[in-house]
């Protein structure tokens, strides 16, 4: 077996099939695990009470929100580089999932943010540059949705998805010098009290049942997309025909 | 390649200049929009003036989106844009030529008009002289990224607002030092940091956006 | 000299238009590429300018792939698409002019001025492009195309828009051209008179009534 | 155990509506997301079957 | 009546259904300009809440803009704003009806997101109840009067630029009034006087603006 | 039922393309309208349909000025123009009830399905517009003409982009109405195969070589 047979999109399509029970059971059982740690384990902050609770979900997905970014900015490389078209495919089925932690992280911060700071949004570089980030998504599926012709429209995703990898960094510190040039911020944000065991493995946890979550879906995704671009090859004409 | 470069800005300011109602309407969408603002957020001048950077950054940044969006779509209408990709010269030339000539037409006008507005907003002569700064170093960014944009929506429905939300996020930077450089002077803590990381932030763009650019060109073509 | 395609394919949307083309042209031939509205000739002969990207296979100038020979191929041809690529706010003369600096080349007024005269343009050399008919401004694309001095010439339904006066002249053009050791790839719907040319037929799609009586029709007054 | 009775647990020691807004959004965003998924892939495959009966004329 | 006014709208919906891509991206760039303004003049909550008003309203001014510039644009290109015009029915209610579209469209979502944004700038609730009410009583105005722009400029290059330039003037009272709403109730003086002067605008916009609309359509089309 | 035009003249731009022209054409009676490129066979349409405003004369129905006519001829005509008037994102379906409710008319599914199908739609009811071919969407249009119930159609060169089974279809459907007392205006470059219709042939601007040939071709076979 090679790895080159998988990049054929009927051996892809096939084993996505597969695969996916697996991922869609182990994000379910992760996330039960996750959830079990985070309510039932995981002992009360004695500063900040019950609403710690949210670092579960938040840095997760705050997490998964770059990460996918990075996996999308790695896949579209690839595509450019050797001319793979089911690379391409893999970044437009991340893309919606990434775009969903990324509202999920800016959600639950600012949820987070009212008991702590008192205040549901301040334009901190880490929240900035994460609403950069949900823009950066917007403005992706925004040009892949007005692109008609299929492989146009994957090159020209994968164009503005690598300019913003190289510039989310950029805006990152961007926003930072921005924002220790003009004030000090009043409220020293993200230093997290110092992290028991507990709350780590929670929040990994939590981390594993995304992954395997975004993975899952991606794959659906893919597949859909894989028998649409395939459509007049034989082995998905017998496939529509059977559904 | 020298020749080619001259030739396609030559050719870009020919044009701009046989239709000027063209493109002095980006100028006055970029006054009318700075001159808004008074109107909305009320006439205070101590107030004004702390807005100022930001506001005509802002306006500065919606400006060049509303005229990049024809950079590329009037040239590959009629078929030209595909006789410069045919050129024996590289593409990343017509880019980097497309983008100088678009900041001569659109952005050195600019820093003609922003002293004006600059007044208006009681900037002091300072301040007005570090707005003009960071303008003429920050705008060729915005033509620069801008053109990334142009390309990648060329011929496609609603372009225009299209290549306003891909480009707006990576306009960020630009808008962070520019406005910030402003506000330093005015808070008295000098502009030098704010405009150097603009410099550099321009030397970044200048070196990567055209081939980004190309390559986009010869995708939308395709 | 040769232009040659290998195992050529082609793709545009979801749909596949040819596979497998092979077809060669030398120097002193023309290559009529002929087929029914929306069978693919347009993709093909942008192939073959090196604009749009093979699915699968290759076109080769002189044995060499065009995406590697690259600067050779694209100084020794010259592409002429259904939009002319001729800039409405622009003279005749400037038209040509700018083209001309596209490729690199460096022609002065006294070298255009001739060839336009030639292709009927005497009287318009100083007006706007934007009040020409459609023809004369074909004809201004095609006055370039003969100053650029390229060897290949690819065209694409250089007749459409042209009175019966052009449509001779043109092919007096062609013949010349392929009579002095050039080439030509090109489309038509309509039918040539080309005596004393080597034509090279090439079928694209399937073969439909109506069209297969023409390549022996031209071969047979060719 | 951290709670004391189910009340206590919904509660949240008072922060109730953030925590539960947060992993609220959460499991309705991915509920959200896993039906469009299911739906879309249906209507993928309708789609992809009428448009064969249509080329297949 | 009834039935070609609603038919009109539900047409509308219908079709903006069909392609979420193309109105979400007016909202989003209204959300992108508003979070600009903060990365241009500071992050200080008390300045931010100062300007909210202004800044979001001069935004929603923007976004209609850019959204309006397709509402009877691509209804002309296929050739179905003829068909309208030529139904049994006044145009007059072809215009409210492309208007009430376009604010269920445009508008609604706006009244949605604007709290969230509000929220951005450190708004107090009270603060951002009249904000969502004088979008509430605003946004109307701009898809009415920016009707009429829509129209008069149909088919026309640069379209986009030229819409503002016309629009934007006949946008300031509704600008005026709506941001001044937002001041008032945070300078505690209320805002029911400036609410009630743009139910007036709004009133006297609905009651001249589809007229105005139908005859431009008529001139555009002919 | 009478449709007839009084000294009518007509200017585009600058150029006066006809004038003093006087046409009638009665029920049971089509109007054939000839002439090359450009000549204002479509300005006429237009004219008639009360889209466009004549330079001087007037079109009457049944002995009143379309004008003050209105309603009643609006109702009474039905227009096919260049452009189809279909939306790409709906289904035929879709396209056909919301023309019928932009008439003012509501038809149900079960009354249209059986049209569509007669026009050779069957395949693609609920398939999205856009992957229909051009000649398919002619269809559409042509059903909701049908379905308009209109007695006088005005039609733009209907058999653009149908093939010889469509234009049978046409042909059929234009033998029907109008020996079911219905009326026709209509432009064809086509030579139409309509025996047993009593044909107006009208020719509009000089008349040249090979358009004379093709009235009384038409009249003959007629
Ligand atoms: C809308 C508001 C917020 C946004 C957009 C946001 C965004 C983020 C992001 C992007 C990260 C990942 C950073 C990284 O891994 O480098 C993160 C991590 C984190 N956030 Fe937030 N955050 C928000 C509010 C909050 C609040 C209110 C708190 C707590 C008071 C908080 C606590 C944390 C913690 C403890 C981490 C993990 C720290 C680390 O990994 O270094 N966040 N947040
Ligand atoms: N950008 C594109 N995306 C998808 N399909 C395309 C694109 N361009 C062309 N096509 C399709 O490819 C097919 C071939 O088009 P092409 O223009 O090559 O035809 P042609 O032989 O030149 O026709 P004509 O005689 O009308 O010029 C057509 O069916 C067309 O619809
Ligand atoms: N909006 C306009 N402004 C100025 N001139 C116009 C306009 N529309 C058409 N014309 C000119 O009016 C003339 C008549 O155009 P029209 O479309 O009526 O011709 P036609 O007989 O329908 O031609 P065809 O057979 O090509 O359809 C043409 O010369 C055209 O250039
Ligand atoms: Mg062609
Ligand atoms: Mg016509």
């Amino acid at each position: 077996m090679n790895l080159y047979h998988y990049a054929a999109p009927a051996a892809f399509y096939g084993l996505a099939g597969r695969l996916i029970p697996w991922f869609a059971w182990g994000a379910a059982l992760f996330a039960a695990a996750g959830l079990y740690i985070s309510f039932f384990v995981a002992p009360t902050d004695f500063q900040q009470g019950e609403a710690y609770r949210i670092i579960f979900i938040h840095v997760p997905a705050a997490w998964m929100s770059m990460f996918i970014y990075m996996v999308m900015a790695f896949w579209c490389a690839i595509g450019l580089a050797f001319n793979t078209r089911l690379s391409f495919l893999m970044a437009r089925a991340l893309a919606p999932t990434g775009a969903l932690f990324c509202f999920l992280a800016l959600w639950t911060g600012a949820l987070w943010g009212k008991p702590m700071w008192g205040a549901w949004w301040v334009w901190d570089a880490r929240l900035t540059s994460e609403l950069i980030l949900l823009f950066l998504y917007v403005g992706i599926m925004a040009l892949w949705a007005a692109i008609d012709d299929p492989k146009r429209g994957d090159r020209a995703g994968a164009l503005l998805i690598l300019v913003g990898a190289i510039n989310v960094p950029i805006i990152y510190f961007s926003v930072k010098w921005w924002n220790t040039l003009h004030q000090g911020s009043s409220i020293n944000l993200m230093q997290a009290p110092s992290m028991a065991a507990t709350m780590l493995i929670g929040m990994l946890v939590m981390a594993i049942a995304a992954w395997l979550y975004t993975i899952a879906v991606a794959l659906v995704r893919a597949r859909g997309l894989v028998l649409a671009r395939e459509r007049h090859t034989e082995w998905v004409q017998k496939i529509i025909k059977e559904a | 390649m020298w020749r080619f470069l001259m030739t396609v800005i030559r050719r870009d300011l020919l044009l701009a200049a046989r239709r000027k109602g063209d493109w002095l309407t980006a100028q006055f969408f970029f006054i009318m929009v700075v001159s808004m603002f008074p109107l909305g957020i009320g006439a205070d001048p101590e107030q004004l003036r702390r807005v100022a950077g930001g506001v005509l950054w802002v306006a500065a940044l919606l400006a060049s989106l509303l005229s990049l969006a024809r950079l590329y779509a009037d040239d590959h209408r009629d078929g030209s844009l595909e006789q410069m990709l045919l050129s024996p010269q590289p593409t990343v030339l017509l880019a980097l030529g497309k983008a100088i000539a678009h900041w001569l037409i659109f952005g050195l006008p600019l820093l003609l008009i922003a002293p004006l507005l600059g007044m208006q907003f009681a900037l002091p002569l300072e301040a007005i002289l570090v707005l003009v700064a960071s303008l003429a170093i920050g705008t060729p960014v915005l033509s620069l990224l801008g053109g990334i944009g142009a390309a990648l929506t060329l011929g496609l429905r609603g372009g225009g607002t299209l290549l306003t939300l891909l480009i707006l996020p990576l306009y960020v930077p630009a808008l962070i030092f520019g406005a910030g450089a402003v506000d330093g002077v005015l808070a008295g803590m000098g502009a030098e940091a704010q405009l150097s990381l603009l410099g550099a932030f321009m030397g970044m763009s200048l070196l990567i956006a055209p081939w980004v650019t190309a390559a986009a060109l010869r995708v939308s073509v395709d | 000299m040769q232009l040659s395609t290998h195992d050529l394919a082609c793709q545009r949307g979801d749909r596949r238009l040819f596979s497998g083309l092979e077809v060669c042209v030398r120097a002193g031939q023309l290559l009529l590429v002929q087929g029914g509205n929306g069978r693919g000739k347009t993709s093909f002969l942008r192939l073959l300018s090196g604009l749009g990207e093979p699915e699968a296979g290759e076109v080769r100038w002189n044995g060499v792939s065009i995406a590697s020979a690259g600067e050779d191929y694209q100084q020794a041809m010259a592409y002429l698409a259904h939009a002319n690529g001729v800039k409405d706010d622009l003279t005749p003369v400037e038209n040509v002019q700018v083209q001309a600096g596209l490729r690199g080349q460096r022609v002065s007024c006294a070298e255009i001025e001739p060839v336009l005269v030639r292709m009927g343009l005497a009287a318009c050399l100083d007006l706007p492009a934007r009040v020409l008919s459609f023809g004369q401004r074909r004809r201004v694309a095609l006055a370039s195309l003969l100053l650029s001095g390229a060897a290949l010439w690819i065209l694409d339904e250089p007749l459409t828009g042209l009175d019966v006066r052009g449509v001779a002249e043109v092919e007096g053009l062609l013949r010349e051209h392929v009579q002095g050791g050039g080439m030509v790839v090109m489309t038509t719907h309509q039918s040539l008179q080309l005596q004393g040319v080597e034509i090279v037929p090439l079928q694209i799609g399937p073969v439909m009534l109506g069209q297969m009586s023409l390549p022996t029709d031209v071969a047979e007054r060719g | 155990m951290v709670w004391q009775s189910a009340a206590d647990f919904w509660a949240m020691g008072g922060y109730g509506l953030y925590v539960w807004g947060s992993f609220g959004a959460t499991a309705l965003g991915v509920a959200l997301e896993v039906w469009l998924l299911g739906r879309g892939q249906r209507a993928g495959i309708k789609q992809l079957q009428r448009m064969q009966r249509w080329e297949a004329e």
